[in-house]
């Protein structure tokens, strides 16, 4: 598998990415039928299109929505990647960043939003109370990681993660759309939640 | 502050106390807790009063003994903010106030089980995770206690059908979180607003109940995170003053001067936010630029952004940076020049003139019956500053004004705000070259157990009074701690505020109102 | 509205406008202040006392400084830390309590640092790394002690870093104490 | 001045050589729509890349920088990501105008781009009415953004719709009568003619001097207006409304509001630029016969295109100062300020120019 030839980022060497195992299982994973030639290139220019255009929903909770609002700000200036196009409308957004808890109240919530999200979309979980509550765990009105409810892509640690953290987060992310297969396998993602 | 005068009244003295109070000049509610004495002491209301002339403050409690249907009389009738504080109190103790208008849940959904705040409830057991949309209802009920104690029940309409209801969050970009108004529009005026809260309610106040006095720290920055330095300095006072410890000169400075940064990040954040929800993108990353350099000072010294973690029971979690001062100082005269620059580009704009003067006011009674302390406040004119009228850490040492503006509407809330930058900036300059020397901790034991009684402290947080209210029984646990939030008495005004406006200015008005969600749900 | 409002009102309004507009076009012209990520990776320093994950300094003997007392796992709030310990019989026939596993999961963490103040050891701290995304949840639970490694003997260096809480603190405006922590271990446990 | 004329007759010569003339016309027709289109991408896509450039730059940020040499093909990534993205079907909508809706806007918007005279000679849609047929077309665009709101089936979106509804018709007043005041001054109607007019007698703007200039002020705030563009981006206004009427778009129909914004934001720049600093007429300073000889040079194309780049900064420049109006200001203010004053305008205009008093 050509992992490294795929999912090149700019100024960033693929050999310094954290979690390079799984993410070279996915690749195989997604690849293991192959494709012939033309149908690649389609779908690295498809790709490569879709990775630099994610476009945020505008969503947060707490904290992490902040920091959120920093990485926009001019000093970390998410446009750089091409990211600030933050949409409102859950319609026309690439990638929903579950910035901050999620309570029980507001999980069919974002169940919703993100049933109304067109393909191809993304989660990021943003901070430890998306990814596992955080500091709330213990609380009786969140919910334990949001990947109980919606498939997550990629998990940004943090309390709240810096914003270094994010764009770093947004690169995972990007690696991830770089490897996927528009042609061959089904354009929807049956991505089912964990459990 | 030690609470030792709590006067106890039985519930059917209650009302007589209460209007005897109102009528004395004690006009603000500044809290109403809810408690669970367990089965001897029953289930209870913590009330304080404060007399916004003289800040005298009056803590009273009442309870009953029924655990099945405690019924309390309501005074919701004689404070506005009561109305919201009686929900709160009914939502997490089951606590029935006879007379209230509106006896719904607040915080957890409509179909939840039980009443989680009381200790015998186990609420994870009886409430798995539910994913059907919640149900709303458009009606309420109101509870009446007959002459010969039983209760009855009315019904009272909120929306009717002929109401067209807008949502406006939970997901909305100017609800600042997720926070959800049901607006009820006629074309483009908004003729009434239902907040339904709850949708960041993390249970703050239970959790603790089961941590530890030093766990329990950690999760005061998570409440208003643009007030984090504050929230946990009133703890950590609060704790100290209940334990007897006595910081450093140098805790106390410190202290004070990191509040104040605070304070101008949470208005610079305030300034920026409503810049974005006004549709004014760029003045929105000016002020983020600025704030950059207030993040930087915090991280260099307490090692976070946001969530800042360095106050801790007994001072300190480190002494400041060595960098510390001569960054603070470079950073006040690069925001008073700035500050001129927001003006130029926004406050001066007719767009922005036009939108925000007269629009959403409260008048000075309106601000204090709902308790909308902070910035809100006193652009009533309601002089309501805790630095002033109860001095903690260092502000009896220094120099400052307090902001009034008089009129109460967007403009003079949102001015309130970027003056009180100023005044902040002239704190920290009094302060950042006479830091004293000293401890930067006293030793504490390694198990912190508060000695048995009831405690509390406030705070002049960057959006209002912030109060800790402890109650202990002796353990390394708290018993009972309720934070009054900041944000709440704002929400409870949106109301009243918005009600003739138009959907914009919805905006605007929730916008200098300046509240933050996850403060509010606790 | 007078007539006077009305033109007097246009003109304020064009020159609060035209004064906005000047604004934007200094800034336009002014240093962008953009720091950029990842092209910037080698000259970027996070602040020292900056909290990015919970690490356990490791010397160059493989030696780590915990004890395995648990303390920190009880100091946790909301249970990122598990610490295995077993029992191992010494050669004199004491019994002493020995680290196994130290599981710290980082997808949880609340960076209160009160892990790192309960430490009687000093034997965990914050390190400044910061890029921790990953695709695969499991893989934020980290061991922090690497394979192989055992307890020091004897305490590595008298540490100059040893948690506030544990010495009285005094004042030391110059090298305050938290500063320290420093590089004296930049190895960053695998993860597992 | 290079006549494009002699362009197109050759290539209309060539063809009638081999094929009849209904044919020739078909094949032209065909050939001129391709370009058209092709045109119109090429500029939405420069557009909105300057647009999040210049935006950047007042924001004191860089902007897209990573994809490409300065970030210059990030608008390649977004159309590609937009065409392969899923258009959502909903229930409890009205399919049909639902459908319809995005189509209504990127027509009206294609035909009104058709209207620009780009060179001497390089107009497409020219005729002797060509800004009453601009005017026309332009409000097409209108029905398109009210029945998506309409059909959407959403209560943001309906508010938005009729926000949009009314904002755009009372700036059409405006519009009209400044265009009115610049036709009397042309005394004609057809775009080709107003520019051949000011290659020979000097830019609109200074021949018609004072009524002119204040005509140019008030067609660039309700052709600003007109565009739903920030400072009056009312219909979409995201921090009340999410994203207004096009709220329930996903995929390439939201991509059509979405290109359609930009190139109306580039027709109206055009058209200002055609109307009132010359179109694709080069500047000439009397006197100067050198210069303006030398600016003789420089093709026709490249004077329209510039100096409708520059409007377009303009635009850009006010959009990223200033905040959103409420709709009422919004209606106050055209109802109250620029409609009196463009009736004022247009009076004046006839005055100079039945007692001679423009150059």
């Amino acid at each position: 598998m050509e992992v490294k030839k795929r999912a090149k980022i700019k100024s960033f060497p693929y050999e310094e990415f954290k979690d390079n195992e799984t993410y070279e299982k996915l690749v195989q994973e997604l690849n293991a039928n192959g494709a012939n030639v033309i149908v690649t290139q389609l779908d690295n220019l498809i790709d490569w299109g879709r990775s630099n255009s994610l476009w945020p929903l505008t969503f947060a909770t707490s904290c992490c929505g902040i920091e959120f609002m920093a990485v926009c700000a001019a000093r970390y200036d998410i446009a750089r990647f091409g990211f600030e196009v933050t949409r409102n409308s859950p319609r026309q957004a690439d990638v929903i960043l579950v910035s901050g808890t999620i309570t029980t109240k507001m999980a069919p919530v974002l169940k919703r939003l993100y049933d109304q999200m067109a393909d191809p979309k993304y989660v990021v979980a943003v901070g430890g109370c998306a990814i596992s509550g955080g500091p709330f765990t213990k609380s009786y009105h969140v919910l334990k990681g949001v990947d109980k409810i919606i498939p997550v892509d990629v998990y940004v640690p943090g309390c709240p993660p810096r914003p270094e953290s994010f764009l770093y987060g947004m690169m995972q992310l990007q690696r991830k759309v770089k490897v996927e297969q528009f042609f061959g396998t089904t354009n929807k993602k049956q991505k089912e939640p964990k459990e | 502050m030690t609470l030792d005068n709590i006067k106890t009244l039985e519930p059917a003295q209650l009302r007589q106390e209460m209007e005897g109070l109102k009528a004395k000049g004690f006009d603000f509610l500044s809290n109403l807790i809810g408690m669970d004495w367990g089965k001897e002491g029953g289930l209870g209301v913590v009330y304080c009063v404060e007399n916004t002339n003289t800040h005298e403050q009056q803590w009273l409690k009442t309870a009953t003994a029924d655990r099945e249907q405690p019924v309390l009389p309501t005074v919701s009738d004689l404070w506005d903010i009561a109305n919201i504080y009686e929900r709160e109190a009914y939502d997490f103790y089951g606590i029935i106030f006879a007379g209230h208008p509106d006896m719904r849940r607040i915080f957890l959904r409509e179909d939840w089980v039980g009443y989680p705040m009381r200790k015998d409830d186990k609420p994870e057991e009886n409430n798995p995770l539910r994913m059907d949309n919640e149900p709303l209802a458009d009606d309420t009920t109101e509870y009446s206690v007959a002459a010969d104690g039983t209760v009855t029940t009315k019904k009272n309409t909120i929306f009717g059908p002929d109401d067209y209801v807008v949502n406006i969050g939970p997901q909305h970009p100017s609800t600042h979180g997720v926070l959800h108004f049901r607006v009820a529009l006629e074309g483009e005026i908004i003729r009434k607003i239902d907040p339904v809260l709850g949708y960041i309610h993390r249970g703050v106040e239970k959790l603790n109940e089961s941590y530890t006095y030093p766990q329990t720290l950690a999760l005061t920055d998570r409440l208003d995170y643009l007030a984090a330095m504050q929230s946990r300095h009133a703890l950590c006072m609060c704790i100290e003053k209940a334990m007897g410890i006595e910081v450093s000169e140098r805790v106390q400075v410190v202290r004070t001067i990191l509040d104040e940064l605070q304070r101008i990040d949470s208005h610079i954040l305030f300034f920026s936010c409503l810049c974005q929800d006004m549709g004014a993108t760029t003045a929105f990353l000016y002020g983020f630029r600025d704030r950059e350099k207030i993040l930087d000072i915090f991280e260099e010294t307490c090692g976070g952004r946001l969530i800042i973690n360095y106050n801790t029971i007994g001072g300190l979690m480190a002494d400041i940076h060595p960098n510390f001062q001569k960054r603070v100082k470079e950073f006040i005269p690069y925001m008073r020049k700035n500050i001129k620059e927001y003006h130029a580009i926004f406050t001066g704009n007719v767009i922005f003139q036009n939108r925000s003067k007269g629009i959403g006011p409260l008048t000075k009674e309106q601000a204090i019956s709902f308790g909308c302390t902070g910035g809100t406040g006193r652009a009533t004119g309601w002089a309501n500053d805790v630095r002033k009228n109860h001095p903690y850490a260092a502000y009896d040492k220094v120099d400052f004004n307090q902001v009034l503006r008089e009129n109460g509407d967007s403009f003079d809330r949102y001015m309130i705000r970027l003056d009180e930058i100023l005044e902040s900036l002239n704190i920290i300059e009094q302060l950042i070259d006479n830091i004293p020397e000293g401890n930067y901790k006293e030793k504490t034991k390694p198990i912190i157990k508060v000695p048995e009684g009831t405690y509390y402290q406030a705070v002049e947080s960057s959006r209002g009074e912030f109060g800790v209210f402890l109650e202990s029984k002796g353990d390394k646990s708290p018993y009972r701690l309720h934070y009054r939030s900041t944000g709440l008495p704002l929400v409870a005004a949106m109301d009243t505020a918005c009600r003739g406006f138009k959907i914009a200015d919805f905006v605007t008005i929730g916008g200098t109102m300046d509240y933050i969600v996850p403060d509010i749900d606790r | 509205m007078s007539n006077n409002n009305y033109f007097s009102g246009i003109f304020f309004g064009v020159k609060s406008l035209l004064t906005g507009l000047g604004v934007t076009m200094k800034e336009f012209f002014t240093r962008k202040i953009t720091e950029q990520y990842p092209e910037n990776r080698k000259e970027l320093k996070m602040f020292d006392r900056f909290r990015g994950r919970l690490v356990m300094p490791h010397n160059d003997k493989n030696e780590h400084k915990c004890i395995g007392c648990g303390l920190c796992q009880m100091a946790c709030p909301n249970g990122s830390i598990k610490v295995t310990t077993e029992s191992v019989e010494l050669p004199d026939g004491k019994k002493k309590r020995q680290l196994v596993k130290y599981e710290y999961d980082l997808g949880c963490c609340m960076f209160c640092e009160l892990c790192i103040t309960a430490c009687p050891q000093g034997a965990i701290e914050f390190c400044t790394d910061f890029e921790n995304a990953v695709f695969d949840r499991t893989k934020l639970v980290q061991q922090l002690n690497l394979p192989g490694s055992h307890v020091a003997e004897k305490p590595v260096a008298p540490k100059p870093a040893a948690p506030a809480a544990e010495k009285p603190a005094t004042e030391k405006p110059a090298a305050p104490a938290a500063e320290a922590p420093a590089n004296t271990n930049p190895e960053k446990p695998a993860a597992v | 001045m290079f006549d494009f004329t002699k362009v197109t007759n050759w290539i209309d010569a060539l063809l009638l050589s081999f094929l009849p003339g209904w044919a020739a016309t078909l094949v032209e027709c065909v050939l001129v729509a391709l370009v058209i289109i092709t045109l119109y991408a090429v500029f939405a896509i420069i557009l909105i890349y300057m647009e999040r450039k210049i935006c950047a730059f007042f924001q004191c940020r860089l902007g897209p920088n990573r994809v490409g040499k300065w970030g210059s093909i990030q608008v390649l990534a977004d159309v590609l990501k937009m065409l392969t993205k899923e258009i959502i079907d909903m229930k409890n909508v009205d399919r049909l105008l639902h459908k319809m809706a995005p189509f209504l806007v990127i027509v009206a918007s294609m035909l009104t781009f058709a209207c620009l005279p780009w060179n001497k000679g390089a107009g497409v849609i020219d005729f002797n009415i060509g800004i009453f047929f601009f005017l026309a077309a332009g409000s097409i665009g209108v029905v398109g953004i009210l029945l998506a709101g309409w059909s959407s089936n959403n209560k943001y979106a309906l508010i938005g719709a009729m926000r949009s509804g009314a904002q755009i018709i009372s700036y059409e007043v405006s519009i009209g009568l400044v265009m009115l005041t610049m036709i009397v001054l042309t005394g004609t109607m057809s775009f080709s003619e107003i520019c051949q007019q000011q290659a020979d007698l000097g830019w609109n703007i200074f021949r018609g001097h004072i009524p002119a200039a204040l005509a140019f002020i008030v067609y660039l705030i309700a052709g600003n207006a007109e565009c739903n563009r920030g400072p009056f981006d009312m219909p979409e206004a995201e921090s009340e409304l999410t994203a207004g009427y096009h709220v329930e778009y996903s995929g390439m129909h939201f991509g059509f509001y979405y290109l359609a914004e930009y190139l109306n934001l580039f027709i109206c720049a055009g058209i200002a630029s055609t109307i009132f600093l010359g179109g694709w007429a080069p500047l000439h300073i009397w006197g100067l016969d050198g210069f303006n000889h030398v600016m003789d040079y420089i093709p026709g194309a490249v004077w329209m295109v510039g100096k409708t780049f520059f409007v377009v900064f303009l635009l850009m420049w006010i959009r990223w100062t200033f905040p959103r109006l409420r709709i009422d200001q919004l209606l106050a203010l055209e109802w109250k300020y620029l409609m009196p004053l463009s009736l004022v305008l247009l009076v004046v205009m006839a005055l100079c120019v039945s007692l001679g008093l423009t150059f």
